[in-house]
């Protein structure tokens, strides 16, 4: 298969390996929450050497690994309602205060899934805005208007092959001009104040590839 | 004397009322008084106004509740799970209200009606569609949207141990709402897995203190509401 | 001496006297905060048989007499800054915990001193108001906008023999329409929507002496 | 490696500049972090806003970096101690600003700096002097003033125990502004009387979790403000 054509199974990054390249972006010594699904495998792969805290917003800093199948406490979890462990040094606090943490500034990067992103940074993943969609945002919106650098990774086009970076997202927003980074199946992008911004591919993939499956212009202007 | 302990969790819940605002702690099934719901269900207390991040899981506690036809309204940041369709089935049908708060906002608004704060500011949800309607201002160069206080008539709750005057340690992250709501309900009505005598905690490590809480039901073994949804259990 | 001369120096009840008459007002489980001076006194005299919590804005749940002298900790004292204990199920918090608990109404009774009252319950205890003078309000203003009922332990008139009950207050006020009820060395005064109401006298205390030492008008209707 | 412990005083407090804000935690002596006070005088950053509930007693402490003429201005509660002459004679010389604040809106106002609330409404204030030129609202017939969320560039605080992921446990009511001055600081610095490995301090009973803390350096049997006081000690 090359690049170009229009199934996407097999090119570019998988899961695991977005997970890896944004993990490479999670600095020694940050404090970190990850969101549900690909972002919380981010934490399995941070360089050796790195201290990272991680931050569940029900109410621990230092979250560790999943207990073992059979051991854990089954209210000893994260936010995605999974067992997790505590970490030496971990702390446990309350609903309000573990929002002050994040309203507050003081979690310094955040990685959160998306439906849409927009050329400005505008981020939409909690709704689909349909009528019957029973709406959930749980603290979505609380992250992204709070955490310091908000990073998403995702799929770079829908299952039905529509783009999810767009002009304008069509879907109800969880937060204005919020996002830093894109890390997609098949590139890193950066939100600019120009707009969005190639920084790395894929291998395999190009510049004319990652911009047919955009849906606003990419600023490619230096790529090689 | 100050002794707010009580004999049973129906006596505990016995005087809420029809219409009444109930804040139920607990983040999925990590602090939630399934005991205490329980109560509320065989007291049949009706058109309840109920606040909690979720709205339950399987066919118990809260889930169960809301099935009863006992809730009118949730206030709530995420009423969805994926083993429930007891409140999406409700509201499809327009038979409960929801009011959906970021969960962020959420535990500030209740913080804020505890601590006799009537309104703050926020930028949750500015530019969102949570954000219409509000009212808008701008600090700094920074657009915040206004948020109220809220207060509830009684809260229901569940933490690891209590003394009869109503300190409480709560278990991990079961802590979650726990400690607020406990400040922002006029009757404030918890289970404990443990009962200790007074100076068995260590001031230093109290979580909430007693002046929050009005009465203590010992529910010594509380059922897990996972361990009941994975047997298929229905209450009542 | 009788009733109706200048001087008060032996007329009606003395501090201790107005301290256990307040005491008599505190009722068995109540949440209480006590301010600086005669205030203070009062949880010496509470009627065996109650048990009352003290809570002191700086951060303890259970406030305890005094240690002796040579015991205490100096980081555990009160809000007078002076040495206490704290009782077997006791509670510290931080200061934005202690004055939730002040302003979301939690502290059942205040009770604290006054250099003028006016007859609508206007209290003035915290400035002069002299230009000199350095002003230092610490939890005042928050304890009467917060406490659900505020008592007042004063004398009856300044050491100059000015009232301290007054039509209206004309220090700095610390909060208006905020006391409920004001315990001098001549009576037990209440604060109705009518005005001040006499309550109760000091033994050899008769109403009309009351009210020549008030500078607002008294309501004794139904006083014997 | 997270490791937030630093050598000495000095060291702590090393880029505490000119013209900076410092919140200084402390309640009278309970809770002041002297050390790092006269640390901060040896340093000589000047034109500093300090925060604090009091203004210091006797010649050392705070009494003392104000008596140097570090500070420009104060924001505090309560700027009277019974032994201390520094601040009121600096203020009436109109050497030194106040700007004075009700306790529990200082509190407030620093809990909000740090949760991320540019402001809130309280009923603090209103109706007195304090409360003038304010903006007054009513919220369900009642009259509130709005008030601001404070920040400071830096935090100087005192507590029993620390680890080097700067979780902290305070001593008694030495607590009082020490948690909330963590979280509104862009830089906090905290001795401790006693470092603690990791895990040694139960994550049920940290108080200040170690997000909200940037430095710690160990002081193992700090200086008691009161004792200095009565024995007639001056700092520098």
């Amino acid at each position: 298969m090359t690049v170009g054509e229009s199934s996407t199974a097999s090119v570019g990054w998988n899961r695991e390996q977005m997970a890896r390249r944004a993990a490479l972006d999670i600095p020694d010594g940050a404090y970190v929450n990850l969101g549900i699904g690909i972002p919380e495998q981010v934490a399995q792969y941070v360089p050796e050497g790195r201290e990272v805290i991680y931050h569940t917003e029900n109410g621990l800093l230092g979250m560790g690994v999943p207990p073992d199948v059979g051991e854990g406490d089954p209210e000893l979890i994260n936010a995605g309602k999974r067992p997790v462990t505590a970490i030496p040094g971990a702390a446990y606090f309350h609903h309000a205060d573990s929002f002050s943490m994040i309203r507050g500034g003081h979690i310094d990067i955040c990685v959160l899934g998306a439906m849409q992103v927009s050329q400005n940074g505008d981020l939409a993943n909690w709704s689909t805005g349909l009528a019957d969609a029973i709406p959930a945002v749980g603290g979505a919106m609380d992250l992204v208007a709070g955490v310091k650098t908000i990073y998403i990774i995702t799929q770079h086009c829908t299952k039905t092959g529509d783009p999810k970076l767009v002009k304008s997202c069509s879907y109800p927003l969880t937060g204005k001009a919020v996002v830093s980074r894109i890390f997609t199946d098949l590139a890193v992008i950066d939100v600019t104040s120009e707009g969005l911004k190639l920084v790395e591919l894929a291998p395999g993939i190009d510049p004319d590839y990652v911009q047919q499956k955009t849906g606003c212009e990419l600023i490619v202007a230096g790529w090689q | 004397m100050i002794d707010k302990r009580v004999d049973s969790a129906a006596q505990a819940v016995a005087d809420i009322f029809d219409g009444a605002t109930v804040m139920i702690g607990g983040f999925g099934e990590a602090g939630s008084p399934i005991e205490l719901i329980h109560a509320l269900i065989d007291l049949g207390a009706k058109a309840l106004t109920v606040v909690n991040n979720n709205t339950g899981s399987g066919h118990v506690g809260l889930a169960a509740l809301i099935e009863n036809h006992q809730v009118a309204r949730m206030v709530c940041s995420y009423p969805r799970t994926a083993n429930s369709t007891v409140f999406p089935d409700l509201y499809r049908r327009g038979e409960i209200e929801l009011e959906l708060v970021p969960q962020g906002t959420l535990a500030e608004r209740i913080r804020a009606g505890g601590a006799g704060i009537p309104a703050f500011y926020t930028a949750t949800s500015v530019g969102t569609p949570l954000g219409e309607g509000k009212e808008v201002r701008s600090f700094d160069g920074r657009d915040y949207v206004l948020e109220y206080g809220l207060k509830a008539d009684f809260a229901l709750l569940k933490c690891a141990r209590a003394d009869r005057y109503g300190n409480l340690v709560f278990n991990k992250t079961a802590r979650n709402f726990g400690p607020i709501m406990a400040m922002a309900a006029g009757t404030t009505i918890v289970q404990a897995s443990a009962l200790m005598e007074l100076g068995e905690i260590d001031p230093e490590v109290v979580v909430t203190p007693g002046i929050f809480v009005n009465r203590v039901v010992t529910v010594a073994n509380p059922a897990l509401e996972s361990v009941l949804v994975n047997d298929g259990r229905a209450y009542p």
